[in-house]
C-alpha cells in the first residue's frame, strides 16, 4: 500500500463520496470493540464519514459479502485480535486483499496480547488443559475438537487450531498500528480522525506516542535502587512515590504513553497494555534490562535471590500482552516434528 | 527452637554420655532436638579410602531423608559434621558430584538439593543461638577455679566449619568463660589425636595424644573437654597405654564439653554421665568447686 | 540429539577493553580454540542489551557469549556488575521459555587471560553442541496440520483469492 | 576449566589422581612449596611427605607412590588442607591414593585397608558402625596378637557400659543396600 | 540511497593468508554483500600502498563505507581511520574486524577459519553501512596538576613537574609527606640509609615555589573531565593555626599525654597526644590528636595552648573543604601491610617474639624506638637466632594470589643487618628467592656468603608448643626443608614476618572517586599493562607507585617521573581530543522515570528537574552504553555503537543460520497470497 494510494483514498473522501470501513475481531476478547463504541456520540461522525461495510459483531455482514468484494475496496479494516486458527489467518489474508488501509488494532492484533501467553504451550497441552485437565471438566472419553470429523452428511470443518498464535503483521502486511488493551476511546476516536483528514504518518508507523506512561504519572521520582522486587498483595503503595521505587513491578517506563496513566493513578503498577514505544524492538527485554539495572546487588547470589523471589512469572511479567509479537515469539517446543504427543514447553509448567 | 539432630553411631554406644549430656543440656537450654528417623552411619573417613561416590551417597541418604521443615541438622560428632557439611558442599560446587549422587540416590528413592539443609555443630548451635546472655541466666554451679582445656581438634574446625577459626578456635573458649571457668590458653588446641592411627601406627598415634596431654599439663589444666568421640577415646581410654610407652604419669580427665556445661548449668553428675570417661573427673570438679555441685537440675 | 556434523553457531558480545583483548590475546599466543564464535565488539559488557541476546537467537544463533571483565575490574569501573544482573534476569526469562541455560553464558576474563577466554568457547560450543541446535525459526514454523488447512481454504476459496490481472 | 587444555602434557597418573578428586586439579597449581608436609602431624613418620608426593605424581612414578605409606599415615586432620596457598585438597587427594592402592592390591604394609572393609562391612550390614564388633573383628582378623595388650582398656570401656554388644540396624536397610549398590555401578569419582 | 562499501581483506603475509582463502572472502563479500561495490584482499592493507588503495578507492568508486578486515582493531583502527580521512571520508565510517587474533591465528581448520572470516566480514559490512560521521571534540588542558599522595612516587611527581615550571597541588594523608619510606632504615641493596636520600626531597618539595602542600588532608570529591578536574579536598583540623606555628615543639615536648605510636612507629614506640610523627617531618607543623588530647577528654589540660609562644593552638578548628581546579591528576597512594594476624598460624599478636617487617625496620632504625638496637620485646635480650618468614600473605590464594615482588629484597636486607648488628644465626624460609634487579642477585650471593641458613619452605606454623627439651623457651618454626623433604623444626628467638603489600583501605573508594578501576586485588590497572602503565583509562587520571601494584622504591621512582612526563606533554599540547563515542537521550521522547540516573559512574546523567527529563552532559560520559541499554524507553542512543549499528552486525554475523520463519511474503503465505 503505497502513498498514492492513500492519497486517492483522500481524495475519494473528500469528494463526499463515503469511504467503507470494516471492524473485524479474530483471537481477541471483543474489548476492542465496546472501547470502539466507547466514542460515544462521536459514532454519529463516524458513521456520517463511513459506510460500515463488515463487522460481524455490529452488522449483519458474511464472509461471502467480503470475498465478493473487488481488491481494495474497503477503505480501512480495524483488524482486532491475534491469529490462532485457521479462520483467523483466512480472513486476515482475506481482509488484507480487500482493504486499502489495514490497521493492526489493539494489543492481541499488534502483539498477541493475553491470548499469545499461551504460546508457552502447544495445541496438545492447551487442549489438554482446556478440555481433559481443570477440576470442573468431566471429560472421560478424552474428546478433544478435530478439524475434520465425519459425519453421514459429510465432513464437518473447524476451524485448525494453531500452536502458536501469531500477531496480525506475522500473518500479513499491516499499514498501521493501534496498541491497548483495549486502545483508549480518545486515542481511537484520534485516529478515526487521522484516518478522515488523511493525516496518517508514513505507513509501518505505530498511531500513537513516542513517550512513555511515566510522562503521564505525576509520582515523584528519584534515583532507582532496588533491593526486593514486590508483589501488588504484598505492600499499601505510598499514593505519591514511584511505585518502581517501592519495590513494585511498574510497567510504565517501558510503556507506550497512551492510556492517561490509569493503573498508577489509582495505586496499581502499570502492566504494560500500551506495548514498546518508538522502535524498541522488545518490550520484556527493555524491561528485563531495566529493572535489572536497578537491583541494588553486587553479589551473584543476591541478585538471583532477588530475582527468584520477586518474580517468580518472568514471562507473565515481562510479555503479559507481547509474548507472540516478541522477538522469541513463543516457549520452546518440544523437539519431535509435529508438536504432538510431546510434552508441553517447559515453561508452560511453571 | 527446633532442630533435627544426628547424633551419630558413636554417640549411641561409646560416647553415650555425649548423647546423653546434650540431650540434658538441651532440656536446660530449651532447645528441642528431633533424632532423624532412620539416620545411617556417616562412614566417618573409612568409605572416601574406598569409594568416593558411595562414600557421598552413604552421606547424602541422611541430607535426604530430611523432612523439609528440617532445615538444620545439628551433629555433635566432628567426623559426622564434617562428613555431612563437606557432602553438602561438594555437590553444591561440583555438578558432577550432584547429579551422580542424585542418580544414586534415586535407587533408594531420594533426591537431594545441596543447601537444603543446613548442617551444624552443636557448638555453634549453642554459642550463636543460644548466645551469652541466656546461657549466662541459666548458670546455676559457676565453674569458678576450674581450669579447663578446650579440646577442638581437627573435623570441627576444619576445613570449612564456618563458625570459627580454623587455626586458633576460640568459640568453646568463650562459652567457658562465660561459665565462670578459667579457660587454658595452650597452643595445641586444634592439633590431631591421632584419628584411628591407633588401630594403624601405635607409636605415631601415641606421639599425637602425648603432645595434647602433655600441653596441657604443662599449661596446669585440670581437665581437657572434648567435642569429638574419637578425640575422647584417644585421649581418655588410651591414656595409660600412652603413660606406659611414654613413662609418664598422665592422670587428665577427658570429658565431652556438653558434660561440664551440664554442670554449669545445675545438672549433676549422673545427669550428664559423668563417670563414664577412664580417667574420672568428678574428683577435681567437686575439689575445684568446693562443694558438690547442686543436685537433680534443681 | 549431539549430532557430530553440528557446528553450532554462536554470537559472542565482548567488551573493548578485557575480553576482546583476551581474545586478542588469545591470538597472539596461539591458543587454538572453536571457530564457532562470532565475535561482536562493544565497549563494555554493560552495553550488552537483552535484546541483543534475543535477536541473535530469534536470527538463528544457536548459543551467546557475553564476556566481560572480571567484577571489580570493569574498565567503566563497576557496569559489568550491571551485565551481570541483566544477565541474571534474561536467564530467568529464558528458562521460563524452555532456553536451556548453557546456551547463554556470562564470562569474565581480563586481557591477560587469552586461555580463560580460550576455554570458555571451547565450554560453550561444548555445551551448545551437546544440546543440538536451537533452530528457533523452525519454533515458529507451524506444524504440517497449518500448511494443509491452509491448503483446503485455499481449494475452497479459489474463487475469492483468485486476482485478475 | 584452566587446566583442561593443559592436562594432556602431564603424566596419565596425574590425570588419574585428579580425575579421581573433586577440585583436585587444582594440584596443576603446586607450588611445591611444603607448607603441607611442615604441617602434618604425622609429616615426620612419612616416607615421603605429600609435597613430595605430589612431584612424584607429576613425574608419573606411580608404582612408587602407591607404594608409599604416606596417604596412610594420613589423619584426615586438614591442616595441609586449609593452609594450602594453592588451595589445593590434599587430604582429599590422599583419600584418593588410598582409593587407587586398595584397588590395585598395593597397599602392603599397614592394616588401615582392611580397618576401612571391616568398618564399611558393618554399616553394610546395619546401617551403623559397631565400635565392639569392629574392633574385635578387626584385631581377631588383622592383629590377634596385640589384642591382648588393648584387653585392660577394653575392660575398662566395658565396665563403664561403654562396649554394646549389639549394634543397631536402620530400618531402610534396603534403601542404603540399593543406593550403595547404584553408586558401586556408576562408580569411580563422584 | 544505498551505501557504498568496499571491503579490505589483508593477507597479513602469511598471518592471514596462510589459514584463511582472502580470495575467497573477498569474493563473498562482493558477491553476496548487499551494497558492497568494492571487495579486494592485498599483502598488507597496513602499509603505505594497502592505506593508499583504500584512499583511491574513496575517490574514484565513491565509496561511503569502508570495512578493513585485517588484525585487532586495537592495533590499526587509527591507521585505517587516518587513511578514510586522507581520502575524504569521515573517519568513524570505517569499521575494522579481526580475522587474525580471532580467526587465522586460532582455529587449526582452513575451512571453518575462512567460514567463520565471513561471517565476520558480513557482520562489519552489514554493520558500517549504519555507522554514522562523528567528529572528535577537543577541550583546553588546565597547567596545574594534582597529586595524591606524598610518598616517594608522588614525590617524584611533584618535584618533576614543578621543576619544569608547572603548578602542582600535593595532598597528603598524614600529617608529614615522606610515605613509607621515610620508616625505613636502610635501603637495597645498596645499604644506604633511607632518611639521606629522602629528606632532601622531602624539603624541597616543602619549599618549592610551585607546589601547594596540603598535608593531612584527603580527597573529598573529583569531578569534571580530562583537562578541567574540580577536586575538593578535606583539609583535617590540625587543631594547630598551620601559618602562626613556627615548629619550635615545645607543644610536643610538654605534651603530658603519651600514646602508643600505631602509624609510623608501627607500635614500637610512643609518642605525644600533640605530635610530629617525626623530626624531619615536612611541613614541621604538628598535629593534635584529639582521640588522645586530654583536653578533648574531659575539658582539662591546655598545657600546649599555654605554652605555645605564638598562641597558635586552636582547639575549635574545624574541617575545611579546598576546592582546586586542575588539569591532570596523578594517583600515588601507596600502599598497606598486610595484617599479619589473619595467619593464626604463625602466632603474629600472640606469640611475643614475633614481628612484622614494619616493626623491624623501626627496631632496627637508628632514629628508632631503641635507638636502633635489635632487641625483644623484653627491651633487652638481643636474640641469638632469628627466623625470617617469606611470601605471608603473598603467593597464598587464601590471601593475595600476587607475588609481593620487594619481600625477598628486603629479608636480605634485614638478615644483614641482624647479622651486622647482633651476629645472630639466620634462617630465612623462602618458596623461590626473586632478586631481578640491577645488583640485587649480587647481593643475595653477599648474603650466601655471610652464612645466611636458606630454607626452601613455606613455613606451616610457628609455635611455643615445645616438644623437645631444647625448644623450651623458644618460639618454634616447622616447616619442610623441601630440599631435603623432611620436616623440620627450628627453635628461634625471633621471627620476622615478611607480610605482604596490600592496596591502601580505601583504594577502591579512591579509584571510584576518580573514575579509576581495580583489579581483582585492589591495584589500580592501568591503560595498558607493558606500553602505558601509568596512564588509566580515564583520560588525565595517571597512577604511580605501589597503588598500581607491588614495586621497591626505583621502580616507583620511575613511575612518579614517567607519569610526570605523561602530565607535562598534555600541558605543553595545551588542547586534549575527546573520542566522540559518547551517548545522547532524545530529550523530546524522554519521560523522565530516571533509571537511567545512577547508571553512569561519572555522574554524566543528570535529571532536569524543570522539565522532567534526564540529559547526558556529553564532555563526563566515557561511552560505555550502560544507560543505552538500561533505558526502559530506548530513548538514548549510544554514539558509534547504537542499536541499528548492532542489530546490523548481529545479522551479518549470522548471514548463514536459518532465517525466521512466518514473516508475512515469505515461503509460508505465499501459498495463498496471490503474487
Amino acid at each position: 500500500m503505497s502513498k498514492t494510494e492513500n492519497m486517492a483514498a483522500t481524495e475519494a473522501a473528500e469528494a463526499k463520496s463515503k469511504g467503507k470501513l470494516a471492524i473485524y475481531w479474530a483471537a481477541s476478547c471483543g474489548g476492542c470493540e465496546i472501547s470502539t463504541l466507547g466514542i460515544d456520540t462521536k459514532i454519529l461522525d463516524l458513521a456520517a464519514a463511513f459506510d460500515i461495510v463488515f463487522c460481524p459483531c455490529i452488522t449483519d455482514g458474511k464472509t461471502r459479502d467480503v470475498e465478493k468484494m473487488a481488491d481494495g475496496e474497503i477503505d480501512v479494516c480495524l483488524f482486532n485480535g491475534g491469529i490462532r486458527t485457521s479462520e483467523n489467518e483466512y480472513m486476515a489474508q482475506l481482509l488484507r486483499r480487500k482493504s486499502k488501509v489495514l490497521v493492526a488494532f489493539g494489543s492481541c492484533a499488534t502483539e498477541g496480547c493475553i491470548p499469545g501467553l499461551a504460546n508457552l504451550h502447544d495445541r496438545k497441552s492447551i487442549f489438554d488443559n482446556t478440555y481433559q485437565e481443570t477440576c470442573s471438566t468431566d471429560n472421560e472419553a478424552g474428546v478433544r475438537p478435530q478439524s475434520v470429523t465425519q459425519v453421514p452428511e459429510g465432513d464437518l470443518h473447524l476451524p485448525v487450531f494453531y500452536d502458536t498464535l501469531r500477531t496480525l503483521d506475522q500473518t500479513v502486511k499491516v499499514d498501521y498500528y493501534l496498541p491497548g488493551c483495549p486502545p483508549e476511546s480518545d486515542r481511537i476516536w484520534e485516529a478515526i480522525e487521522a484516518i478522515m483528514a488523511g493525516q496518517l504518518p508514513p505507513p509501518g508507523s505505530v498511531i500513537g506516542s513516542n513517550t512513555t506512561v511515566c510522562d503521564f504519572c505525576n509520582r515523584t521520582r528519584s534515583e532507582k535502587k532496588i533491593k526486593e522486587f514486590k508483589r501488588t498483595w504484598e505492600v499499601i503503595p505510598d499514593p505519591d512515590t514511584c511505585l518502581l521505587e517501592q519495590g513494585l513491578v511498574c510497567c510504565g517506563p517501558a510503556t507506550r504513553a497512551g492510556c492517561g496513566c490509569l493503573c498508577p493513578q489509582v495505586n496499581s503498577p502499570c502492566i504494560g497494555c500500551y506495548g514498546p514505544p518508538g522502535d524498541a524492538q522488545d518490550f520484556g527485554a527493555r524491561l528485563m534490562s531495566a529493572l535489572a539495572s536497578v537491583i541494588d546487588s553486587n553479589d551473584p547470589r543476591e541478585i538471583q535471590a532477588i530475582i527468584e523471589r520477586g518474580i517468580p512469572d518472568p514471562v507473565g511479567t515481562f510479555y503479559r500482552f507481547s509474548l507472540a509479537g516478541s522477538l522469541l515469539r513463543r516457549g520452546k517446543r518440544p523437539e519431535a516434528e509435529n508438536g504432538h504427543g510431546q510434552q508441553a514447553a517447559t515453561g508452560g509448567a511453571s | 527452637m527446633k532442630y533435627a539432630y544426628y547424633p551419630g553411631c558413636s554417640l549411641e554406644a561409646g560416647s553415650a554420655a555425649y548423647d546423653v549430656s546434650v540431650r540434658a543440656v538441651a532440656k536446660v537450654l530449651g532447645f528441642e532436638l528431633e533424632e532423624l528417623d532412620d539416620w545411617n552411619c556417616c562412614g566417618a573417613t573409612e568409605y572416601f579410602s574406598q569409594d568416593e561416590l558411595v562414600a557421598t551417597s552413604v552421606i547424602a541418604r541422611n541430607l535426604a531423608i530430611c523432612r523439609p521443615d528440617q532445615k538444620e541438622l545439628i551433629a555433635p560428632c566432628a567426623a559426622c559434621f564434617l562428613n555431612l557439611k563437606k557432602t553438602d558442599q561438594l555437590m553444591a560446587e561440583h555438578s558432577e558430584v550432584r547429579s551422580k549422587v542424585n542418580e544414586a540416590l534415586a535407587a533408594g528413592g531420594l533426591h537431594y538439593d545441596p543447601g537444603q539443609v543446613r548442617v551444624r555443630h552443636l557448638l555453634d548451635l549453642i554459642y550463636t543461638d543460644i548466645g551469652e546472655a541466656a546461657l549466662r541466666e541459666k548458670i546455676k554451679q559457676p565453674l569458678t577455679g576450674l581450669r579447663v582445656a578446650p579440646y577442638y581438634g581437627c573435623q570441627v574446625v576444619r576445613p570449612m566449619n564456618g563458625f570459627d577459626n580454623t587455626e586458633y578456635p576460640m568459640k568453646m573458649d568463650e562459652l567457658f568463660t562465660w561459665l565462670g571457668a578459667e579457660v587454658v590458653d595452650y597452643p595445641v588446641k586444634a592439633h590431631c589425636c591421632g584419628g584411628h592411627m591407633t588401630q594403624i601406627s601405635e607409636g605415631a598415634a601415641y606421639e599425637l595424644i602425648r603432645r595434647l596431654l602433655d600441653s596441657a599439663v604443662e599449661h596446669e589444666a585440670d581437665l581437657i573437654l572434648c567435642m569429638c568421640p574419637m578425640c575422647q577415646l584417644n585421649l581418655d581410654a588410651y591414656q595409660a597405654l600412652v603413660s606406659s610407652y611414654f613413662q609418664k604419669n598422665f592422670q587428665m580427665p577427658i570429658i565431652f564439653f556438653t558434660q561440664l556445661l551440664g554442670v554449669a548449668l545445675g545438672l549433676d553428675f549422673e545427669t550428664v554421665k559423668i563417670g563414664k570417661e577412664i580417667v574420672s573427673a568428678g574428683p577435681v570438679i567437686k575439689a575445684k568447686l568446693g562443694a558438690a555441685p547442686s543436685q537433680t537440675g534443681a | 540429539m549431539s549430532d557430530d556434523s553440528f557446528e553450532p553457531k554462536i554470537v559472542g558480545f565482548l567488551c573493548n577493553w578485557c575480553s576482546y583483548r583476551a581474545a586478542d590475546l588469545a591470538g597472539t599466543a596461539r591458543i587454538s580454540h572453536a571457530p564457532n564464535v562470532r565475535i561482536i565488539r562493544v565497549m563494555c559488557s554493560g552495553r550488552v542489551d537483552p535484546t541483543f541476546v534475543l535477536k541473535a537467537l530469534s536470527l538463528g544463533a544457536d548459543g551467546v557469549m557475553i564476556a566481560g571483565c572480571h567484577p571489580g575490574e570493569c574498565h567503566y569501573i563497576e557496569q559489568n556488575y550491571k551485565a551481570m544482573r541483566r544477565y541474571y534476569m534474561l536467564q530467568h526469562t529464558l528458562k521460563a521459555m524452555g532456553v536451556e541455560e548453557q546456551r547463554v553464558q556470562l564470562v569474565w576474563a581480563s586481557a591477560a587471560e587469552g586461555q580463560q577466554l580460550a576455554d570458555a568457547i571451547d565450554k560453550l560450543v561444548a555445551d551448545v553442541k551437546a544440546l543440538g541446535p536451537l533452530g528457533w525459526s523452525k519454533n515458529w514454523a507451524e506444524n504440517g496440520d497449518r500448511i494443509r488447512a491452509l491448503e483446503d481454504i485455499v481449494n475452497e476459496h479459489k474463487e475469492a483469492l483468485e486476482v485478475p490481472r | 576449566m584452566v587446566t583442561d587444555t593443559h592436562q594432556d602434557h602431564r603424566s596419565d597418573f596425574f590425570q588419574e589422581v585428579v580425575s579421581d578428586t573433586p577440585g583436585g586439579e587444582q594440584l596443576a597449581h603446586c607450588l611445591q612449596c611444603g607448607s603441607c608436609g611442615g604441617s602434618c602431624p604425622n609429616g615426620s613418620d612419612m616416607q615421603y611427605t605429600p609435597r613430595t608426593i605430589f612431584a612424584m605424581i607429576n613425574a608419573g612414578r606411580r608404582e612408587e607412590v602407591l607404594a608409599a605409606n604416606t596417604m596412610w599415615y594420613c589423619v584426615s586432620c586438614y591442616f595441609c588442607t586449609t593452609r594450602c596457598p594453592q588451595q589445593i585438597p590434599i587430604t582429599d587427594l590422599m583419600y584418593a591414593l588410598k582409593r587407587l592402592a586398595i584397588a590395585e592390591g598395593k597397599a602392603k604394609d599397614t592394616d588401615a585397608p582392611a580397618l576401612a572393609r571391616t568398618f564399611t562391612g558393618f554399616v553394610e550390614n546395619f546401617g551403623r558402625s559397631f565400635e565392639f564388633g569392629l574392633a574385635s573383628r578387626y584385631y581377631l582378623l588383622n592383629k590377634p596378637l596385640s589384642m591382648f595388650k588393648l584387653v585392660p582398656m577394653g575392660m575398662g570401656l566395658f565396665t563403664r557400659g561403654r562396649l554394646h554388644l549389639l549394634p543397631n540396624r536402620i530400618r531402610q536397610m534396603d534403601q542404603l543396600r540399593a543406593i550403595i549398590k547404584k553408586a558401586r555401578e556408576i562408580g569411580g569419582a563422584s | 540511497m544505498a551505501e557504498r562499501v568496499g571491503v579490505y581483506v589483508c593477507h597479513c603475509g602469511s598471518n592471514i593468508a596462510g589459514k584463511v582463502d582472502v580470495a575467497d572472502v573477498a569474493k563473498f563479500a562482493s558477491e553476496h554483500i548487499k551494497d558492497v561495490v568494492v571487495a579486494r584482499d592485498y599483502k598488507f592493507m597496513c602499509s603505505d600502498l594497502g592505506q593508499k588503495m583504500v584512499e583511491e578507492d574513496i575517490k574514484k568508486e565513491g565509496l561511503t563505507r569502508v570495512v578493513v578486515a585485517a588484525c585487532s582493531p586495537h592495533l590499526h583502527e587509527k591507521t585505517f581511520r587516518r587513511a578514510c580521512s586522507n581520502g575524504g571520508l569521515n573517519p568513524y565510517l570505517l569499521d575494522m574486524t579481526n580475522i587474525r587474533e580471532h580467526c587465522s591465528w586460532v582455529h587449526k581448520d582452513p575451512v571453518a577459519a575462512t567460514e567463520k572470516a565471513k561471517s565476520l566480514v558480513s557482520a562489519s559490512a552489514e554493520r558500517v553501512k549504519f555507522q554514522q560521521p562523528l567528529e572528535p571534540m577537543y577541550v583546553d588542558v588546565n597547567p596545574t596538576t594534582l597529586v595524591v599522595g606524598g610518598g616517594i612516587a608522588g614525590l617524584q611527581a611533584t618535584l618533576e613537574l614543578a621543576d619544569a615550571g608547572h603548578k602542582v597541588v600535593l595532598v597528603e594523608r598524614l600529617p608529614s609527606i615522606g610515605g613509607h619510606m621515610a620508616q625505613f632504615d636502610k635501603t637495597f641493596p645498596t645499604l644506604d640509609c633511607s632518611a639521606c636520600i629522602l629528606t632532601p626531597k622531602m624539603s624541597e618539595v616543602g619549599q618549592h615555589e610551585n607546589v601547594r602542600l596540603l598535608t593531612y588532608a584527603e580527597l573529598e570529591e573529583v569531578t569534571g573531565s580530562v583537562g578541567n578536574f574540580h577536586v575538593k579536598i578535606r583539609q583535617k583540623a590540625r587543631k594547630v593555626d598551620f601559618d602562626l606555628c613556627t615548629g619550635c615543639g615545645i607543644c610536643v615536648e610538654k605534651c603530658p599525654r603519651k600514646v602508643v605510636d600505631t602509624e609510623f612507629e608501627a607500635g614500637m614506640g610512643m609518642r605525644k597526644a600533640i605530635y610530629m610523627p617525626f623530626p624531619q617531618a615536612v611541613p614541621r607543623v604538628p598535629v593534635l590528636d584529639t582521640e588522645s588530647c586530654i583536653w578533648f577528654e574531659r575539658q582539662r589540660c591546655q598545657t600546649c595552648e599555654k605554652l605555645c609562644p605564638t598562641k597558635a593552638i586552636r582547639f575549635d578548628q574545624e574541617d575545611e573543604i579546598i576546592e582546586v581546579d586542575v588539569g591532570n591528576i596523578i594517583i600515588a597512594t601507596g600502599w598497606k601491610p598486610f595484617d599479619c594476624t589473619k595467619i593464626p598460624q604463625y602466632g603474629y599478636g600472640r606469640l611475643p617474639n614475633v614481628y612484622t617487617g614494619m616493626e623491624f625496620e623501626r627496631l632496627c632504625n637508628a632514629a628508632g624506638p631503641t635507638s636502633g638496637k635489635i632487641v625483644l620485646r623484653d627491651g633487652k635480650t638481643v636474640p641469638k637466632s632469628v627466623a625470617i618468614i617469606h611470601c605471608v600473605g603473598s603467593r597464598d590464594l587464601n590471601h593475595n594470589p600476587y607475588c609481593s615482588g620487594i619481600c625477598c629484597m628486603a629479608a636480605l636486607k634485614f638478615a644483614h643487618l641482624l647479622i651486622e648488628k647482633t651476629g645472630a644465626q639466620v634462617y630465612s624460609f623462602y618458596i623461590d628467592i626473586r632478586t631481578n634487579q640491577k645488583d640485587y642477585e649480587e647481593f643475595y650471593q653477599r648474603l650466601l656468603q655471610e652464612g645466611v641458613h636458606f630454607v626452601r619452605g613455606k613455613v606451616s606454623e610457628v609455635t611455643d608448643a615445645t616438644r623437645r627439651p631444647d625448644e623450651t623457651g623458644k618460639t618454634i618454626v616447622q616447616c619442610e626443608d623441601t630440599l631435603t623433604g623432611r620436616q623440620e623444626r627450628y627453635p628461634v628467638d625471633m621471627v620476622i614476618l615478611m607480610g605482604a603489600l596490600e592496596p591502601q583501605f580505601d583504594a577502591r573508594e579512591l579509584g571510584l572517586k576518580c573514575g579509576i578501576s581495580c583489579s581483582m586485588a585492589g591495584f589500580y590497572t592501568e591503560r595498558h599493562p607493558k606500553l602505558d602503565p601509568v596512564a588509566t583509562m580515564t583520560d588525565g587520571i595517571f597512577i604511580a607507585g605501589v597503588c598500581q601494584g607491588p614495586k621497591d622504591i626505583p621502580a616507583s621512582v620511575v613511575q612518579g617521573a614517567a607519569a610526570a612526563a605523561r602530565v607535562a606533554g598534555m600541558i605543553t599540547k595545551g588542547k586534549v581530543m575527546i573520542e566522540p563515542i559518547v551517548a545522547s537521550i532524545r530529550e523530546e521522547d524522554c519521560s523522565g522515570c530516571r533509571i537511567c540516573n545512577n547508571m553512569c559512574p561519572y555522574n554524566a546523567i543528570e535529571f532536569d528537574e524543570t522539565r522532567a527529563v534526564s540529559r547526558v552532559i556529553t564532555a563526563l560520559c566515557k561511552g560505555c552504553g550502560t544507560c543505552v541499554s538500561a533505558c526502559p524507553a530506548g530513548v538514548i542512543e549510544g554514539a558509534h555503537f547504537n542499536n541499528s549499528q548492532i542489530f546490523a552486525e548481529i545479522e551479518g554475523a549470522l548471514w548463514d543460520a536459518v532465517p525466521p520463519a512466518g514473516v508475512p511474503g515469505e515461503s509460508e503465505s505465499a501459498g495463498v497470497s496471490a503474487s
